[in-house]
């Protein structure tokens, strides 16, 4: 992993974006590796815009502050491009991976994605919504995460997100992490 | 009790709390607030200590009030509106304010009401200033994530009265805030739900008018806080007075009489079904809120259960 | 007349819409005096009887945001209980005046007088003076109030005055009839955005990180910038009443190489040691702070130039610190002159115990000491009277 | 209407004095419906114009239209689904919001 992967999370209060950041983080720690998850801090409110925030390294990281230029964005819902500038400062070349129905063209053209951009697209809504019956797709987005970077392994998610969801819901999360795996395609950007 | 507002129609149209706040959807502290000051008007000051409802009405640099309306701290919600009502008070006797009168109303919640905010509330009772305290009663500290307050009812799950093993919930019964204020023999108490708008709009009018203080507790279901869906809020707000657990009366100079009839009660199993906050209730904790909330509907004269 | 009298006659006579006070010892004289003009009409107020010192700043705010005159007066633990507050009341820039009768901080309960309660509200934001005697008090006073509701300003007053010492003493005091003092303080104007329901504003909203410094900055340049107005205030007072004040005042400083630096009621007893001193050839004078917020870091300059060495007099503890806050603050304030005077902290008249004319004297051998080489006293500060 | 949802970064000189806000209900210029999943549809022939969903909006997202009838304003309704549950003749209904 080159110096230092920073990723930032979108989604709403209530759709588990700060878990699936705080996820990410305990399955890179589990496997040796540096890390920190922290939300923007505020008042949450259900279905009010947050933003959560995780880094990667294989040094001790020193900084504690916001990330301003994540090398990569994971958007859990995509009615934030909206009104959120969800590509704020993201790095050229970076990676942007995001809960959609539609094809990765239809987002590259409505939302004018950069050509270095590496789109990657997972319908984890209906993923959640199949397994979990409920529209949290913050589990989903950690299968789109691995596949997006590699920085830790699928099987290293899985325990995590066991350990956190116990017993059938693990499970059900666990097949969750898995499908949006295999689902999630990515276009553009040097990949 | 006369009415001021016999039916919906009647509601004045005005707006004095705006829409753009930052409540969760379907959050019922928003609805109380609009139906009070559509009730008493423009010609009034509030007052707020923290809590949600502070926090989601004034995000700088936005606003949702209309009216003048200040927060200075958690516990002076009582003490700041004492001193507005006498700066009122000696401005109109010196001439230096026209002698209308300025409605000087606190918006507090349960916690910032009975636990750390009692003692500004009964200081302010207790000295007879002219207020109308409104107590938001989401049972629970909301806006920093669904703690403990002294008005969670019993067996309720909180996130610092956590269910485990041992201990299942919240383990005390509820305080309960229009008792405390009615000790202070202020002219007027009441309590209402915001299931039932022209009770509350008509208490809030009357509280205003009445000089003295009058203390108005407003249950309002809280939908990330009770585990309730959100379009469930009024719903469950009305099954707390259908089965007797929150008795909808007021207590004008010292004499109690009940506004919103209850002929026919329901269980309380109905109303603690739809709430997650519940859902480790045992047989026998059900049956325990069940005897007890059928002895205080005797008291009060609320119908027999089904 | 006695001190307390003195400062609740000024309120009187400054004619307060509103007072919220909590009876706490030395300061209930004062509480009690506005309680009786009340009663008999003498003072059109509203007085409320607040059921703590919490709820009377609280009190307090609520009435000057809606625009009405206010006072209090409390000292120790309730300036303590009043201490979340004290931000609030000077951030949103309202011109209550208190007046701080210092009272010892516990542990251990102590109703005497030192300075350690209002040290440690000294950056609440609030323009603190320092009362030496009941005509200072009961100038301060009324000044105050021009001062804190000067359009410049806009930001409260905390005079204080040591409890017993300066609350309870019976002394000679020049009054002015209401329509002098309305002549220098006319009746107070509602701001523009008092809370008024014909003129709706929101107060205390929540400030994100963006904007939280800004806000904290304004207030700050506000205190800093206060100092100009206390200036002219002092002397517009002293024209119309003979009654001259000043940011700092010194006392047989003109040829002095030594400076005892203090504030409060121990000044007089200071300026006894000072004679004493000289009577013997010793080249030494006194300087008062009477303006200890806004910190006077020019009027300190000026007075400190080519002197070998200052006495700092602080009548509290920073436990574990720089030793006294007064200490600390002006040997900072001093560090960037060219020729740096030798400054030296002495503490002493802890919860109350009587400072001693012999107490400056002895301060001022020590200094001597230490300017001869012949002794070094750690970190430059010391307890001044206490038995080891 | 609000861009990364970021309050605007004042300078200290256009502060009002003490934060205090002078406009009152400004926050009418913020718009909550985005936070919506859902969205209430009213059946004009069903709805009696009764007001309930009106009274019941914590958003102050309902309107009244002509023929006294009732209507949503989906620049602050946030979905909550309070006026179809409490509408006494069920003529309002939640959909799915979608993406677009």
């Amino acid at each position: 992993m080159k110096e230092m992967f920073e990723v930032r999370w979108h989604g709403r209060g209530g759709q588990g974006a700060v878990t699936a950041a705080e996820l990410s983080v305990y399955a890179a720690i589990e496997e040796g590796k540096y890390a920190q998850a922290f939300p923007s801090f505020g008042p949450e409110r259900r279905g009010a815009p947050v933003v959560a925030f995780s880094r990667f390294s294989d040094k001790p990281i020193l900084i504690r502050s916001d990330i301003y230029n994540p090398d990569m964005i994971i958007v859990l819902d995509p009615t934030l491009f909206k009104n959120v500038n969800v590509m704020e400062g993201l790095k050229a070349n970076g990676i942007a991976v995001v809960n959609t129905s539609k094809p990765a063209e239809d987002i590259i053209k409505r939302y004018n994605f950069p050509g270095n951009i590496k789109l990657g697209v997972v319908n984890a809504t209906r993923i959640a919504m199949d397994i979990l019956r409920m529209p949290i797709v913050n589990t989903a987005m950690l299968g789109s995460f691995v596949k997006a970077t590699g920085i830790v392994k699928l099987e290293t998610i899985i325990n995590v997100v066991k350990r956190r969801f116990r017993g059938a819901a693990g499970e059900k999360n666990a097949e969750a992490v898995r499908r949006a795996y295999n689902e999630t395609v990515f276009v553009g950007g040097d990949g | 009790m006369a009415a001021y507002f016999k039916n919906l129609k009647e509601i004045p149209e005005e707006e004095y709390f705006i829409h753009g706040h930052r409540a969760c959807a379907g959050c019922t502290e928003p609805i109380a607030v609009k139906l009070v000051l559509k009730a008493i008007g423009k010609d009034c000051i509030v007052v707020s200590p923290t809590g949600c409802l502070e926090v989601f009405s004034t995000p700088y640099p936005y606003t949702s009030w209309a009216v003048p309306w200040c927060h200075v701290a958690f516990e002076n919600a009582g003490a700041v509106a004492s001193g507005i009502e006498a700066a009122l008070k000696v401005y109109k006797r010196k001439g230096k304010l026209p002698d209308k009168k300025v409605h000087v109303v606190v918006f507090a919640g349960d916690g910032g009401t009975i636990d750390i905010g009692l003692q500004s509330l009964s200081g302010a009772l207790e000295r007879g200033h002219d207020m109308l305290y409104v107590c938001l009663d989401n049972e629970a500290y909301m806006n920093t994530g669904i703690q403990r307050s002294g008005s969670t009812p019993y067996g309720a799950w909180t996130t610092t009265s956590a269910v485990g093993k041992v201990i299942p919930g919240k383990i005390q019964w509820k305080k309960d805030g229009a008792k405390i204020a009615a000790a202070h023999d202020i002219p007027y108490v009441a309590t209402a739900s915001v299931a039932y708008p022209l009770d509350l709009m008509n208490k809030a009018r009357k509280g205003a008018e009445i000089d003295g203080p009058a203390y108005i507790q407003v249950l309002c279901p809280c939908v990330p806080g009770w585990r309730i869906r959100p379009e469930h809020s009024i719903k469950v707000a009305r099954l707390a007075v259908q089965t007797g657990i929150y008795p909808l009366y007021e207590i004008e100079n010292g004499s109690l009489t009940v506004t919103v009839k209850v002929p026919q009660r329901k269980n309380v199993e109905e109303y603690l079904r739809l709430q997650g906050r519940f859902g480790h209730l045992t047989e026998d904790m059900i049956k325990k809120i069940q005897s007890r909330v059928d002895m205080e509907a005797e008291k009060l004269g609320l119908g027999p259960r089904k | 007349m006695e001190c307390a009298a003195a400062a609740a006659l000024a309120a009187k006579l400054a004619m307060v819409d509103v007072i919220a006070a909590y009876p706490i010892t030395p300061q209930t004289h004062i509480a009690e005096t506005l309680s009786e003009y009340v009663a008999n009409g003498e003072l059109d107020a509203e007085y409320i009887n607040a059921e703590s010192e919490h709820s009377a700043i609280s009190a307090c705010i609520g009435a000057a945001a809606t625009g009405a005159r206010v006072f209090t007066a409390t000292c120790g633990q309730g300036l303590a209980l009043m201490h979340e507050l004290l931000p609030i009341a000077a951030g949103w820039r309202l011109p209550i005046v208190m007046v701080n009768t210092n009272r010892s901080l516990s542990p251990n309960l102590n109703i005497w007088g030192d300075q350690s309660d209002s040290m440690a509200s000294r950056d609440c934001g609030w323009i603190q003076f320092f009362a030496e005697n009941a005509q200072e008090l009961f100038d301060l006073v009324i000044m105050a109030f021009r001062i804190a509701e000067d359009e410049r300003v806009q930001l409260p007053v905390m005079v204080n005055a040591k409890g017993f010492y300066c609350t309870h003493v019976i002394e000679p005091l020049t009054i002015m009839d209401q329509e002098e003092v309305e002549k220098f303080l006319p009746p107070k104007k509602i701001p523009k955005y008092a809370l008024n329901p014909d003129n709706p504003t929101t107060w205390g909203c929540v400030a994100f990180p963006d904007v939280q410094t800004e806000i904290r900055k304004q207030w700050d340049d506000a205190l800093r910038n206060s100092i100009k107005v206390i200036r002219e205030v002092f002397k517009e007072y002293g024209s119309l009443f003979g009654r001259n004040y000043d940011i700092i005042e010194t006392y047989r400083m003109e040829d002095a190489e030594v400076g005892l630096l203090l504030m409060g009621y121990a000044c007089g007893t200071c300026r006894v040691a000072v004679d004493a001193l000289r009577e013997k050839g010793e080249k030494v004078g006194m300087i008062k702070l009477r303006v200890f917020r806004p910190f006077p870091f020019d009027d300190l300059a000026a007075a400190s130039k080519n002197l070998k060495a200052i006495g700092v007099f602080d009548e509290a503890i920073s436990v574990g610190g720089v030793g006294g806050p007064l200490f600390g603050e002006v040997r900072s304030a001093l560090y960037s002159l060219e020729r740096r005077p030798k400054i030296l902290g002495f503490i002493q008249g802890i919860g109350g115990r009587d400072i001693k004319v012999d107490d400056f004297i002895r301060a001022y051998y020590e200094i001597k000491s230490v300017l001869s080489g012949e002794k070094r006293i750690e970190n430059d500060f010391m307890f001044l009277q206490v038995r080891e | 209407m609000n861009e990364f949802k970021r309050t605007p970064k004042p300078r200290v000189s256009e502060l009002p004095i003490a934060a205090i806000i002078p406009e009152p209900g400004n926050s009418k210029y913020y718009s909550t419906g985005d936070w919506r999943s859902v969205r209430p549809v009213i059946n004009k022939d069903k709805c009696t114009g009764c007001s309930l969903c009106w009274v019941y909006c914590p958003d102050t997202a309902v309107i009244k239209v002509e023929g006294g009838k009732y209507d949503v304003d989906l620049n602050y309704c946030k979905g909550c689904g309070i006026c179809a549950e409490e509408c006494p003749v069920k003529a309002i209904t939640m959909v799915e919001e979608g993406e677009d």
